[in-house]
């Protein structure tokens, strides 16, 4: 039975599901849209996620025969922020981070905006590339240089970011993470980066998502607050 | 003929015998648009302390066995924010409002409860209906044991914070303890109109990877349908013990998870973790509760408990 | 490099840190066709009385949320079939034997242990090679309550134990207790050569349909996935605690499950509930140890605790 | 990976199986052998069981795909003794205690006793009747009388019970059990009865699955002591 909230997806906000009827594996699993489409006349709504095989529950999800049916909350947490006037949108990916950002990405090509987004996507290895087509300028980083460009987004997006202002869009592993938001700031870019963290309600009840706050001062939800905060916000190497 | 569902804690009247539990449902408006918290008997609030507490370095919570641990560490917003920022909202709830109150001193813990019995006042809808005492905070003068496993402390304390309300306290005990009877038996004497068990369980899980604990303070409390065994001999054990009402938590996910608290002896229950799981489990357990007691003729929450056959 | 997995504990040297837990392998043979116990470091037996007892009525298990409870109530032939009928077999054993010892009084205890070393002898091959002290039967004396429960006792008893054999001596202590550390300074004290942690938690599960306690005695022991991450916690603090080693167990499935009990502080480990999962988890629990010191280069197990940061 | 115990399955024999990866459901499953063919030239052995849903490993397991590997350990358990000289077999099962008895009678007949083996099965409704064809003879009761005999196997063997001495074969639930041991007492029958007993360990090492003599003066373990017992050596009420 799917328990779902009124209300469609926006990019950067994530479902959580419930993959067993089993108390193990427990907790619901969060996981980005990777895509949203509308229902229409004669078609139901229909939304996509990006996953990796991680450990229990991501395996029962990949065993999941198609068609069953899985219980979902969503949409839950807020949503990327539209690039202000004048920014380059650069969406920076690595792994599993690459969800929200196929989400964002045709978002922002179907708004329209003057500047189109440009996604940096990086991987341990060639043999990690996810299966799915990535959009029109993609580029494709590599650790070991089996494929594209040798180095990590990071790298990439160092060397040939365009003059002018940009806003950076991260979401990956922490060490990502902080390089990204070193980037934005030695640049002086904005960055809204998403964040992960365990979580065991999804909905800012519980304070288990917490992130610690840049300022040291307390800390924000990931589920709640976010999951996607202004880079400058978030002491992105002391979530874990 | 409609089972009469109502429990009655320190002369408050519950709705019914379904509560959420402190610490996983917040104030209550986090799930305001999935859970229908006023069909409920209870809401017991997020722990309350004196001073605002950002709570502990994370990570704060991983998944075990059928379980949680969690060491969110009280993060609270402090009794004045709380009374200005939460009381309001609590005032305008149907179900009963259980205000969980924490300390790591006496004086904290009654400091807290007389700011908020002065702003809330006597009339209806005061935003708070009665307290639970968490005594599982590390205890500072007792060398960083908790509060609840030292019974004549328990019973000062109970009585102390007695003096100063009308308002219904119930008294929730930490399963960490060599004899919980003994616990219950002293909240008891210090005047506690009920006690709820179980707290979470003390538990570790070490990353051997990284080749350290997972959570960020070492250990953290275990919660889930893996404690259900133990919170339901915790119950068993503390209701017969005690003459007052035994409101019954740990690992409850379903009406019949539920009617085992109830069966040892509890005359109500609380939902933490399954709401994690399954933001509607407190819904279904007292749906369930209902149809069972429809089904076996049983007309009131209170006969349930002399139907176990020992 | 092999890294050299041998252990000591009060002098004897295991050959590895894995061993089967008392309760959960008999008396060795049962599995024998299943595993190599020989292969492991160290066979706990089920524990042996002084009077034989056919244990409690039944049923005695029932399986729970990553976990069972049991309450199998100490079956075992008495200290004289046992040295009749099971200490001829166990003097064939290559691995190290630990006779698990219960009594419901001091005197029990003592009784037990002197008629096992009195038949042992003193040479090789006796068949028992030390004695693992199960501290969680109901205390005639103290009102039921668990011997495993009072420091001051425990200390006592261990210091008569010891002074009854030269055999190490291993306390096995109970988590259900305030204050764990506590207990294990007392075995300490009392001369315990190691101590062994945790024995299971106090369960119960009710049959809402038959309105009954499943488990025929109400309440029975928890083991299992369940309760590891008390076990870890357990170990940790008591580790931290005493210097002589402490053996880990609790719901450990697999290697990595071991790895986290090692690195909270234990030096050895014990495999229960796993084996009626996996016969073979032991072994595979072994071989993943093995590999991973191979792996992280790490030589000697007692060089694992180091390890954790904190 | 199946981890299997070398030997042949004899008819009483049973298996125990583990059927998730996951600590929920935690131990294994026991379930009687219902048949057994061995493995000839270009085609392996074949054992089956007849199983019925219940609760989470009986549902897991109706989920398998054919041809998926299961944790198996077997053959467990003693087995029936067969009929003495001059005894008639009277095969009684109820609900799930057909499996063993399907084997049983299919290793008389194959045996070529001198008296075939009569198999009665009982069930609460027609619509509980399995699925699997049943052998040459075999009677059905239902306790509606829906399909075959109005009442239990036990009525039925009571009133149409050959002359001379018989040997019931029973398995089934406990108050079955306790109802063939009561029959065969008064008409001073033989009878081999299967126990059902919740195992943890299955192999005699715990002590969980005991069952009370009959004579009071202890317990035997239903999966290694048996968990076929002359029905005389066990309390059958006390074992739930
Ligand atoms: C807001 C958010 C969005 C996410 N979006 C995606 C997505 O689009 N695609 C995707 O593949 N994954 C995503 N994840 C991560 C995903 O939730 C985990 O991969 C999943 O929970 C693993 O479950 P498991 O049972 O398979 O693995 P487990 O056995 O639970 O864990 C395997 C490993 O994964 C890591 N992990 C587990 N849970 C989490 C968690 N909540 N957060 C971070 N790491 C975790 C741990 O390091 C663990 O060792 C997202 C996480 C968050 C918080
Ligand atoms: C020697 C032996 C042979 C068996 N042979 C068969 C067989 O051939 N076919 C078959 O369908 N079943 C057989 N059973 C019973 C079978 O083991 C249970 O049906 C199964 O374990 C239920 O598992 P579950 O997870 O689906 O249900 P659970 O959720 O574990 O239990 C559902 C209900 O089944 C009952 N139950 C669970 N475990 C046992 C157990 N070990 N013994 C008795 N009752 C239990 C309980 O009353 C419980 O309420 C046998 C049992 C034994 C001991
Ligand atoms: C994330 C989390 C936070 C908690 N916070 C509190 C708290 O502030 N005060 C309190 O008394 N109990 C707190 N608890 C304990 C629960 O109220 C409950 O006693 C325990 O989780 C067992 O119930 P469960 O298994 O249903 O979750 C918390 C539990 C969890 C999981
Ligand atoms: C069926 C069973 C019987 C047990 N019998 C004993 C016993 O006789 N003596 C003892 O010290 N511990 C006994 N135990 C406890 C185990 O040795 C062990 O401490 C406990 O089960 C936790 O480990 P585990 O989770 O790996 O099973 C028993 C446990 C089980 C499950
Ligand atoms: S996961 Fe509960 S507050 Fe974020
Ligand atoms: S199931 Fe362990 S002795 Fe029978």
């Amino acid at each position: 039975m799917a328990v779902t909230a009124a209300g469609e997806p926006l990019p950067g906000q994530f479902l959580t599901l419930r993959v067993s009827p089993f108390s193990d594996p427990l907790l619901r699993r969060p996981f980005a849209f990777s895509s949203y489409r509308r229902a229409s006349v004669g078609r139901g709504a229909r939304a996509g996620i990006v996953y990796q095989l991680r450990g229990g529950a991501t395996r029962l999800l990949a065993e999941l025969a198609p068609g069953s049916r899985v219980d979902i909350l969503a949409p839950l947490g807020n949503s990327f922020p539209p690039p202000a006037e004048g920014e380059t949108p650069i969406l920076a990916g690595g792994g599993i981070g690459l969800g929200p950002l196929l989400f964002l990405a045709a978002a922002l090509s179907e708004a329209g905006g003057p500047i189109a987004p440009r996604l940096v996507l990086g991987v341990r290895s060639a043999s990690l590339l996810p299966s799915i087509p990535l959009p029109p300028g993609a580029v494709v980083c590599t650790d070991d240089g089996s494929s594209g460009f040798r180095g990590t987004p990071v790298d990439w997006i160092a060397a040939n970011a365009p003059e002018g202002r940009v806003r950076l869009y991260g979401c990956g592993p922490a060490p990502m993470l902080v390089a990204l938001a070193a980037l934005a700031a030695a640049r002086g870019w904005g960055a809204s980066l998403s964040a992960e963290q365990w979580m065991a309600c999804g909905v800012g009840a519980c304070m288990g998502c917490a992130l610690p706050r840049a300022d040291g001062s307390g800390y924000l939800r990931a589920c709640s607050d976010g999951p996607v905060f202004e880079a400058s916000e978030i002491d992105w190497a002391g979530g874990r | 003929m409609k089972p009469d569902l109502r429990v009655s804690i320190g002369g408050l009247e519950l709705a019914n015998p379904v509560g959420l539990a402190s610490g996983t449902f917040g104030y209550g408006s986090e799930y305001e648009e999935l859970v229908d918290v006023d069909a409920l008997g209870a809401l017991y609030t997020k722990a309350v302390t004196l001073a605002p507490r950002t709570g502990n370095p994370v990570p704060r919570i991983v998944e075990t066995p059928s379980g949680m641990l969690n060491s969110i560490g009280l993060a609270n917003p402090g009794v004045e924010a709380f009374i200005a920022g939460k009381l309001p909202g609590l005032r305008g709830r149907r179900c009963a409002v259980f205000v969980n109150v924490a300390g790591a001193t006496e004086e904290e813990y009654l400091e807290v409860l007389e700011r908020i019995e002065a702003a809330a006042g006597t009339g209806p809808r005061a935003g708070v209906d009665g307290y639970e005492i968490n005594l599982s905070c590390p205890n500072v003068k007792h060398g960083g044991l908790a509060f609840g496993t030292d019974a004549a402390q328990i019973e000062r304390l109970t009585r102390a914070l007695r003096d100063r309300t009308r308002r219904p306290i119930v008294v929730k005990l930490t399963p960490n303890v060599t004899d919980i009877a003994g616990i219950a038996k002293a909240a008891e004497a210090g005047g506690a109109d009920a006690i709820s068990c179980i707290n979470t369980l003390v538990g570790m899980v070490i990353d051997v990877g990284k080749r350290r604990p997972v959570l960020a303070m070492g250990s953290g409390g275990l919660s889930g349908p893996a404690i259900r065994p133990v919170g339901v001999a915790c119950c068993y054990r503390a209701s017969r013990a005690v003459g007052i009402p035994v409101i019954g938590l740990g690992g409850i996910m379903s009406s019949g998870d539920a009617l085992q608290y109830l069966l040892a002896g509890a005359r109500a229950v609380q939902v933490g973790t399954g709401t994690f799981v399954d933001p509607r489990c407190a819904m279904g357990v007292l749906g369930g509760i209902e149809e069972w007691m429809r089904a076996q003729g049983v007309e009131r929450i209170q006969d349930i408990p002399a139907l176990l056959e020992v």
